[in-house]
């Protein structure tokens, strides 16, 4: 089988999905030559009227997207930085979220954000290395954080044809992981729906984004010690309670791993949702980021605040052993 | 529009807004209104040379602009009063009031916001013109206030409408205030070379008189209809009442009794009611009041929401979320 | 003695800065008239060099404030709309709050960020009724909600001699609380320090900004019942964790009652916290707004979409049960 | 700045950028720089009309403006090699190097964030200034690219300068590109019309000769000072090397050769040797090689920073948060 990039999975969706639908559009900067990848050889395909290339107005071309997805497109749009997302933040979270209810529901707003990349880039330092997805599921805009693949292709494509905005995280962890696939079997993924990556009796890893690699590899690695399941969302909001139930159900220990910050992360809302549900055999731990993180340009400090394999292995230990 | 056209969407924004004031005085309006009365000329004259088909996306202060693009006053009302019988089912009020059946993108609660979005409106509507239309592109029309000029997503969107010439008309309301600050305090340059400088050209009106307003309007859609590009409209104004009714209680003394006397006595729906015969005049008078009637009654008397549908339409795909506490 | 409302106690508080410290300057729109309050008189008494009138350029006099903060002000911005916040994202959580660190320390950012009347303001809608909170302690901007008048004037004191950015949170369900002080005792409150609001030994109701007045009218109706803790954390993040661990460890069991969204908010943080620590004796509530919400307009849906006394009374009820 | 000293700061850079991508490439430096290499003129020429208590803010490309403004060269690069002996100590990198002691508020990440950042710190310095002091006002310097003119935040900063008339100084490099956007592409109108709108007077001037660009910026520095209020400078220049290092992997043909050879012709470096006697050029020329052989050595050899300490200055206060685990 051949094998497929989780970049170029991201391409060939967009591709197919612009093939299947005359309405859906690309805004975004440098994205005619394609320099982040998701884009290249679709300016040739679709002309630029499909493929937009966008002037460094980000907040703008955030609000022209919703008018447009309100008059019926459905825009994808290409976010260089994970930071942009700050910088659009009034025009995601308080315009393009709330016009579906505050006009009673009269209409929509099909807008994807697609940010390829997100979190450390190594060596970008303090403002291209934030990986800020739980704050897109405290406001409530939809959110989806693909580790595969074959997830990346699924939930681009779910993404764009869903009729709500829809933040996905490409994490620069994931971007070059290669699998072998079968492309006849690419397919949309559904928004909010998790999946077991790896079945296991005693503990469930709960893994968020390119962690989810991490997490198979400790669970390789204590396979003698323990079977461990580890559990990938796949989107972070909304989240798949009745999957991750079901898994703590049959394991009753709970670890996470996930690469936001600690205070407020998606890391202690699963822990939350999942102790108010279900009463563990052991105290749950999280592995985040440090609260407040602001990522050290060097490398050694860059990598200090991520969350590591070790730090893994250790909270893996300490549950099953408490 | 013709001129008793026009001085009847005058006289309803105004009327309306005297109605809406007493009910949020009644307290059938929560939240209070941003009352659009002196600057009714505007809405009307731009309004008036619009097609049903057009778009428009308003302000805060948005009343008049969703009556002249032509939302039914008594929905309207009704959802002023919160009811399931408004607009927006009583989820947006005074400041989201919209009606996509019309064109009518929203008002909105954040100022500068609508630029962006009547862009890009426009240019998906451009984009899906099927090759055999001859009737000439969709405009869209943003209103927005002196104090939304300075307003970092407004200018961009100016820059983004330059660039690709898309057919959206940016109506400026110049009421001299941005709540207590003055126009000169808060604006560097002037309003018009903030549009020239991304490429639109730009005129100022005298936003009081409604047949003004229109001519100018006229010119700037045939214009953008014709792939001329977009246009700003600077329609100078003055807003008779209150920034928001909140004011009404509050006595916070930025504009003299001197100035308030100058700045009313140019009313709109005296200067348009002048063209009026004075028999048609009452006849429509007596129509906005028997409509207003209707939609205070209307309005008072409709149901309330069920607070158990309190998260209806949170998403567009009907998805349910969790509430509050733990099921 | 007499009575100091919160909205006078912020004034009051101001004013006083202003009167210690000539590098206090305030930025905001319509300050100088005071209509929203919070900068009443203070224009007479400084000046409009110190109370400066803001254009509609959020973003510009947010920048504008770091800058002057790292040539040696003390500015104190004042937002009129909660949601403002999220228009100037960018200018709070990637710039004032990251230069600290990518600069090794050689600067410093003392800016605090006011928002009086956060949360619903009754009527004003989907983008006037925000309560971000948890946004600001994720990123990890220090953030306060103080719930009383002279917690008000003490948070506002130490957020202005902060050397970080402080988000000040002065919920509209607070404004109008009075209280019996005598004007002497007001002073600074340390950030980071909660404070037992009434003390209890069954259970402890974490309560945050305007909810303790409700924690604190529940915990009496249920007086009879049960013994009920009620823990007012007071600053957001850097959380008083060390304080809520004392009371857990009393009561054993946990309810949260937070004006936020569910999903990632501080409310899920409290739970995930405190049960990484304790062995609690019975599964944790909380009582929040809903994941994603949107505050409708009509008087009946934005009440409910909101954490009520009820809510709270049924979650205590509930936890003293199981 | 004599013409000697003009040249100096422009070779320095120049051969500060070769040194920097070699390491680029070898991996000493992680993550990539933006080569200023072919706009050195602007840098030198702006910094070179400054008192060294003045500001600045710069960008993504701003090492140039960082040296020309005084920085150590050799704690400069131990800061892009991640080293706790460069200037932020290892935890800013290309993007972040600052040095406040010289009013070097930092190079940024985010295009047009510098500006309103400018702004306020030249209002502060203002507002300081004691009644005694007849050195005139600090002024501030924003440097930015054309792709910035299209950002609100930047449009926003004109405005609040515009207004209160504040020593700050906009230069814009226009280089032709925002990465692969041509400036024709991404900028309706033009870019000192944009700062016309606002009150502040625009020059355009060749970016590629020092002197040009030192005589414009002094008479805008003097403007400043004497309260005169702030202006913008449009600097025409032509980056001679990739948008990023990434690209000296990437092809992305976005400008052709016969452009490319075009805008080098035009080499600062040239320009302004021309005007210094050649004993003069070449001992500069070997003072700075063996600068920058001791900034290369240092910066390689210098420890790297203990990732215990990677939360250090995390709050300026120094305030201790949790970790990402549980202890
Ligand atoms: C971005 C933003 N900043 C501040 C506010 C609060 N606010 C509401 S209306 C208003 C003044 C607007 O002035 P202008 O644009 O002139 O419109 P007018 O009220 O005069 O119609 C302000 C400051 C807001 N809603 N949005
Ligand atoms: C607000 C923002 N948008 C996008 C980017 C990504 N980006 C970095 S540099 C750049 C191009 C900047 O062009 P210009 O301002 O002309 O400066 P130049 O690179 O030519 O020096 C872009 C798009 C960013 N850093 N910040
Ligand atoms: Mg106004
Ligand atoms: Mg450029």
């Amino acid at each position: 089988m051949p094998k497929l990039s989780y970049l170029k999975a991201l391409n060939r969706a967009l591709g197919d999905e612009m093939a299947r639908d005359d309405s859906v559009v690309v805004l975004g900067e440098d994205i005619g030559v394609g320099v982040a990848g998701v884009t290249t050889g679709l300016l040739a395909k679709y002309g630029d009227q499909r493929i937009v290339d966008m002037p460094l107005s980000e907040q703008a071309f955030t609000s022209f997207a919703t008018g447009a997805a309100m008059a019926g497109l459905r825009p994808v749009i290409e976010f260089q930085i994970p930071s942009l997302l700050f910088l659009t933040f009034e025009q995601i979270a308080n315009q393009a979220h709330k016009f579906s209810l505050m006009t009673g529901g009269q209409t929509k707003v099909p807008v994807t954000y697609v940010v390829p990349g997100s979190g450390s880039r190594t060596g970008w330092a303090g403002q291209h290395s934030d990986h800020p997805y739980s704050l897109f599921a405290h406001v409530g805009v939809k959110t989806v954080l693909p580790a595969t693949p074959a997830d990346a292709y699924g939930l681009l494509a779910s993404a764009i044809r869903d009729d709500d905005p829809v933040v996905f995280f490409a994490p620069s962890g994931a971007l070059t992981v290669r699998d072998d696939l079968d492309f006849a079997s690419l397919a949309p993924v559904p928004i909010g729906v998790g999946r077991v990556a790896r079945e296991g009796t005693d503990l469930t890893v709960v893994a968020l984004g390119h962690l989810v690699h991490t997490a198979l590899a400790v669970a390789e690695e204590l396979a003698g010690e323990a079977s461990i399941e580890v559990f990938d969302p796949r989107t972070v909001y909304p989240f798949d309670w009745a999957g991750l139930s079901a898994s703590v159900a049959k394991t009753g220990r709970l670890v996470v791993i996930d690469d936001s910050n600690r205070s407020c992360g998606i890391g202690g809302e699963i822990i939350a949702t999942v102790v108010e549900d279900h009463r563990l055999l052991a105290p749950p731990k999280r592995v985040t980021r440090p609260d407040g993180a602001v990522l050290p340009f060097a490398l050694e400090l860059d990598r200090a605040v991520q969350p590591t394999h070790e730090q893994l292995v250790a909270a893996v230990q300490a549950v099953l052993k408490s | 529009m013709d001129s008793a056209e026009l001085y009847r969407t005058v006289r309803l924004i105004r009327r309306f807004e005297e109605r809406a004031i007493e009910l949020v005085r009644s307290g059938e309006i929560v939240g209070g209104i941003h009352p659009y009365i002196g600057q009714e000329a505007i809405a009307a004259g731009v309004c008036g040379a619009l097609r049903r088909d057009d778009i428009i996306t308003s302000t805060h202060r948005g009343h008049g602009h969703v009556l002249a693009k032509g939302a039914d006053p008594v929905r309207m009302m009704a959802e002023l009063a919160g009811r399931v019988t408004g607009l927006n089912k009583g989820r947006g009020g005074s400041m989201h009031a919209a009606d996509f059946s019309l064109g009518i993108f929203g008002a909105n609660g954040i100022v500068g916001a609508g630029g962006a979005i009547a862009a890009g409106a426009a240019w998906a509507r451009r984009a899906q013109r099927t090759a055999d239309a001859e009737t000439g592109d969709v405009v869209a029309v943003n209103f927005f206030g002196d104090g939304a000029v300075s307003q970092g997503v407004l200018l961009e969107a100016f820059n983004l409408a330059g660039l690709w010439k898309i057919p959206v008309i940016f109506v400026c309301e110049n009421n001299g205030y941005a709540t207590t600050m003055p126009v000169e305090a808060g604006v560097a340059g002037s309003i018009t070379g903030r549009a020239e400088a991304f490429g639109i050209p730009a005129t100022t009106v005298d936003g009081q008189d409604p047949e003004c307003v229109q001519a100018v309007s006229e010119a700037a859609v045939i214009r953008a209809r014709s792939g001329g590009g977009p246009s700003l409209i600077e329609c100078m104004t003055y807003r008779f009442d209150a920034h928001h009714t909140f004011e009404h209680k509050a006595r916070l003394n930025y504009r003299s009794e001197d100035e308030l006397a100058a700045g009313r006595s140019r009313d709109p729906l005296d200067i348009q009611g002048a063209r009026v015969p004075s028999d048609a005049r009452s006849r429509i008078d007596a129509e906005i009041e028997e409509l207003l009637a209707e939609a205070v009654r209307f309005a008072v008397t409709s149901p309330k929401p069920d607070p158990a549908d309190a998260l209806d339409h949170l998403y567009a795909t009907g998805l349910r979320v969790r509430t509050g506490v733990n099921n």
